[in-house]
């Protein structure tokens, strides 16, 4: 049987019913472990003290509101192709997700910022360029919201979705030409001396870790909320298609 | 000239027709019938190509169709001839424009703003856009909405017309036209039916 | 393709067209800076140049619901979607048609308003030119914005929301082109991204726009 | 309970906006699944066909 | 009255209706400023204040054709108009449903975003006041700009052209209020003006939209 | 209780009638005939009191009309029955909603979106509304647009019933509506003449 088994809505709704549970546990243990070894058991850092923490929250949120957007660019385009309603419909239960995420990253740094570059915000291409990544996420979700026919709906933010993704490639070297940043460099990088140093970066790896599985887990549940939605709005045409 | 076989249509994901079979010679013009809510407008749509079929297939109707529905594609701030010299352009049909404004006596009105004319008057120019489309199959919905009874015999007169140059027409209407060549085509019968799939797009989730 | 273009224009031209209206705008808004900022000439004459293009932007973005509603409400694009006319064509045109009753009306005026807000002389140049090189993708990605929200009743404002952040690229380069020019440095490169941006949104954008219209026509 | 030094407020106020944030995705998702589900059923007694 | 009301919240809640958009839409005006003047935060701070009333203003302005036009269009003002309501009640209750869902949230957002432009600190009180006392104002005013357009297809622009102008002495105030809050001088005089024109406004605009909307009407 | 005379009425400021004169009492409805553009829209606009008379007078409306024209005034994003009891509401009347839905045969349709409902049945709604304004004097043109005889027929008979109830109606239709109590009233007669002088506003310039 090949992977798009599951793009029955039925099949899917069963399975997910089954493992997410799986993923919200995992997500549960992985953030505890990573938080609570991260906050209580590591040690401030020498230039940043104790606000170093926050990269523990920090770092998997912006991982994760880059990633929930190439995640729903995917969906988008096995919609376009192979219209399978749950793809679609996956893409618009991963966007609040994705939200949520840049919002924490947004919050996080700004906090950070306050302390280390003594204002909550600057224009440095990497915030900005979350900020534009934001923007898409609010016009992707109003668009949802706006369409009544669901299929409709589900074409239009796919076409929205690919043609955004575009323009913030685009924005992020615009932003990158226009202004230049204070923000640290990718520090998760292989090569070893400009990483951080391995107290902070074990921790890190376990709330990751956590943020990714709860990411997953918010993903499913919310799909089966729509397709749920999807199927009640069916049964509900239909019957009054035929009273 | 056209025909439809086991064509299956939907309106806002739910399946409304199915089934549903026909064919319209030159000459020939199709009368769909049915209560409100039958799923007229949705097949009539959906042969012109406006929207998607959910199965069954049409056939000839490739760059043939004309068609008008509920509203007329008029311009409120051209006048009548200028609404239909456009039309003439986009279709890339040359001439005809003074018969059409003849056969729908619109001559007088000629050079009145579109959104200055009564609601017959619209209605009249908007079905007087067909005349310059050169399109050999019209697919009209409702188009006697509003129109009093002379003017309904000039339109009877004019699909007529067409219909003797060649063409055909189908048709969605709650009045009698008194057409020649015109068959009925009552579409309750063809009503999607519960047990029946037909792959709308609400399929997936029954 | 010529004809849809006439059209355009004349409708844009007859009572109610609204012909010009963008341009007003655009002076509402720049007039309104100096009160909403304070009338300090230094501090104008700095953010000059971005109040300009942010005004033209705004301008551009109010009139794109023009774009396709109105021939939407009518069914006129019922028709032309049957029409010999392929939509890429008819949005391209219309698109262009957009960019000549707003855009370059726009441009023309740029300088005009830069004096108001005493814009360093040195700027009006390329000020003027990168608004040349940027307002037609302006008008062919609102074109885009137009024909997806086009189904919507009064999708204004919505059409705005998706459309800004699209413009953003434009923006800035087109903006960095112009302070660039107020400060005498060299200003080619932001204006090589500019067109180069405006090229492939030209070129590829119908397509897009296309697609949706056909989506939102079913 | 780590001294965060004169930190303390920052790395808490991150760590609450967070909690707070994540908490309220969560639930919303549950309310709303629970809403939808609830509705689904009512909706599937109704419409008892051959699905 | 109340049905009028709770129908207008019901509608802007629903999807399509729109709420939020007017909100979203600040934001991005608020971001797109540092791209056109640009990143220098000194010189962002100066025109913080001013560009937060402005980009609450455009806002504003934007979710204005929603307010008649809709109703005008299916006919609903037609029934309104023969209805046991006045029609200065029913104008007026449409302002402050509009205010509701789009002057207020604007209020509350318009803190947060100074944050992005780094606003003085102890502007953000007088800031957020002058908002509160001056947004009713732009949403009855508003309202007679929509009765004046509303029979115009597409009169967006026009209607804020008409507007806008109308807009200014509250902006004046305000934007005045806001910026002597930031150079920390007594506020008091511009709030006390701006809440007089709001006073005012409120009283007295909608015979003036009641009348507009009725010569339409015929 | 609805007395019109020597009413003369202008449309985008060229007189359409003049000389109208009638009266409509309780339990009758008046049936305007007329072609295409003969004014009749004009007429019941300025009878409900949206556009002023340029002469004559209307007396017995004040808080009596009840006017349904070519738009219905729905809120596509309101289901049928939010759209009802909205103006139940606003017109201060209660109940009936039920009584109306079920007039028109609404009630497997109470809970869709107006939106969604075809060109027949958002009519149908429309005239509900008719019946939850607890107005006396209904003013409707061409209400039967896209109407199929079914429905006509509930039409017919809900108008029938306000006639009973010592209602009356004033209506502009093209079609036959066997109605009784129904009065036909030809309008062609009154168009204004070049020659009469009506004070429309571009008298002035004449
Ligand atoms: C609102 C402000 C901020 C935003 C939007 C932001 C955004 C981001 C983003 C997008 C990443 C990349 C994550 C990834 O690609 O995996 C990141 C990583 C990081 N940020 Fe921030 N950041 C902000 C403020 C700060 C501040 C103030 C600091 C500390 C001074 C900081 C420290 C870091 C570090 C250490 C990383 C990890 C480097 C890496 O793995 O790429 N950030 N942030
Ligand atoms: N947007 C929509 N979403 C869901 N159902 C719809 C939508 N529009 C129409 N329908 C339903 O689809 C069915 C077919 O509608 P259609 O307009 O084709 O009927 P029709 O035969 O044209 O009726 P009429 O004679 O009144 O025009 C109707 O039952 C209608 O309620
Ligand atoms: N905005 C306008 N400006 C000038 N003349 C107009 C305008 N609207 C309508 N007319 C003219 O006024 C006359 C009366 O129009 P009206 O709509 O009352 O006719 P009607 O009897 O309702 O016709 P129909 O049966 O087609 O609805 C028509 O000749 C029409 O051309
Ligand atoms: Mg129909
Ligand atoms: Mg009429």
């Amino acid at each position: 049987m090949s992977i798009w088994e599951y793009a029955n809505p039925v099949k899917f709704l069963r399975v997910s019913e089954r493992v997410t549970p799986w993923f919200a546990w995992g997500a549960g243990l992985c953030l505890i472990v990573g938080l609570v070894w991260g906050f209580f058991f590591t040690p401030d850092d020498f230039r940043q003290g104790s606000t170093v923490k926050i990269i523990y929250i920090h770092v998997p949120s912006a991982f994760l509101a880059i990633n929930a957007w190439i995640m729903m660019l995917v969906a988008s385009l096995i919609w376009l192709v192979r219209r399978h309603h749950v793809s679609a419909l996956a893409a618009k239960a991963a966007a609040p997700v994705g939200l949520v995420m840049t919002l924490i990253a947004l919050f996080t740094g700004a906090i950070w910022g306050q302390p280390m570059w003594g204002t909550w915000w600057v224009w440095d291409p990497r915030l900005t360029s979350f900020l534009i990544l934001f923007l898409f996420y609010i016009g992707y979700m109003a668009l949802w919201a706006a369409i009544e026919d669901p299929d409709t709906a589900a074409d239009l933010t796919s076409v929205l979705c690919m043609v955004g993704s575009v323009f913030a490639l685009l924005s992020r070297y615009a932003v990158l030409f226009w202004n230049q940043g204070l923000h640290q460099g990718a520090s998760l990088s292989l090569d070893e001396e400009k990483n951080v140093a391995d107290v902070f970066y074990q921790p890190l790896l376990f709330s990751i870790a956590g943020f990714v599985l709860l990411f997953l887990a918010l993903v499913l549940y919310r799909t089966g909320t729509e397709i749920r939605l999807r199927r009640t709005r069916a049964l509900i045409a239909r019957e009054v298609q035929h009273a | 000239m056209l025909s439809v076989t086991d064509l299956a249509v939907a309106r806002g994901g739910v399946p409304v027709l199915s089934g549903v079979t026909f064919a319209v010679e030159r000459g020939q013009a199709l009368v769909l019938r049915g209560p409100n809510g039958s799923g007229k407008t949705t097949l009539l749509r959906c042969v012109a190509g406006l929207q998607p079929a959910i199965s069954g297939d049409i056939s000839g109707v490739e760059d043939q169709i004309a068609y008008a529905g509920h509203s007329d594609g008029l311009k409120s701030m051209l006048n009548v001839r200028e609404n239909l010299e456009f039309w003439a352009d986009v279709f890339g049909f040359k001439g005809g424009i003074d018969a059409a404004l003849d056969a729908f006596d619109l001559v007088p009105l000629a050079d009145r703003y579109a959104g200055q004319l009564s609601a017959g008057q619209k209605r009249r120019l908007g079905l007087a856009r067909l005349m310059v489309t050169g399109r050999s199959i019209w697919i009209l919905d409702e188009p006697t909405v509003s129109l009093d009874t002379a003017s309904v015999q000039l339109f009877a007169a004019a699909v007529g017309q067409h219909l003797k140059a060649g063409g055909a027409a189908v048709l969605a209407t709650h009045i009698a036209l008194g057409l020649d060549g015109a068959r009925d085509f009552d579409v309750t019968p063809y009503r999607a039916r519960l047990d029946v799939r037909v792959g709308s797009s609400d399929e997936a989730f029954l | 393709m010529k004809a849809l273009l006439l059209r355009d224009l004349r409708l844009a031209f007859r009572a109610g067209g609204g012909f010009g209206l963008a341009l007003a705008f655009f002076l509402i808004v720049v007039v309104l800076v100096p009160f909403s900022v304070g009338p300090q000439s230094d501090l104008l004459g700095q953010i000059a140049a971005g109040v300009l293009w942010l005004g033209a932007l705004l301008a551009c973005l109010l009139s794109l619901d023009r774009v396709l509603a109105l021939d939407w409400e009518d069914g006129t694009l019922d028709v032309l979607a049957t029409s010999p006319l392929p939509l890429e064509a008819a949005l391209s045109v219309k698109a262009l048609a957009h960019w000549l009753t707003t855009g370059l009306p726009l441009v023309l005026a740029a300088p005009i308003l830069g004096v108001l807000l005493n814009l360093p002389s040195p700027a009006f140049g390329p000020l003027t030119l990168s608004l040349l090189l940027g307002t037609p993708a302006l008008s062919v990605i609102g074109t885009f914005g137009a024909a997806l929200t086009v189904g919507l009743k009064r999708g204004g404002l919505l059409l705005s929301m998706l459309v800004l952040p699209l413009y953003v690229p434009s923006l800035i380069f087109g903006a960095e082109a112009a302070r660039r020019g107020a400060e005498g440095v060299a200003t080619d490169t932001p204006l090589l991204f500019l067109a180069g941006i405006t090229a492939g949104v030209v070129a590829l954008m119908p397509f897009a726009s296309a697609a949706a219209l056909r989506i939102n026509l079913r | 309970m780590p001294d965060l030094g004169k930190y303390a407020d920052t790395v808490l106020s991150a760590y609450a906006v967070t909690i707070a944030l994540m908490l309220g995705i969560v639930v919303l998702s549950l309310i709303k699944g629970r809403r939808v589900r609830a509705q689904l059923q009512s909706v599937e007694e109704r419409t008892k066909h051959g699905d």
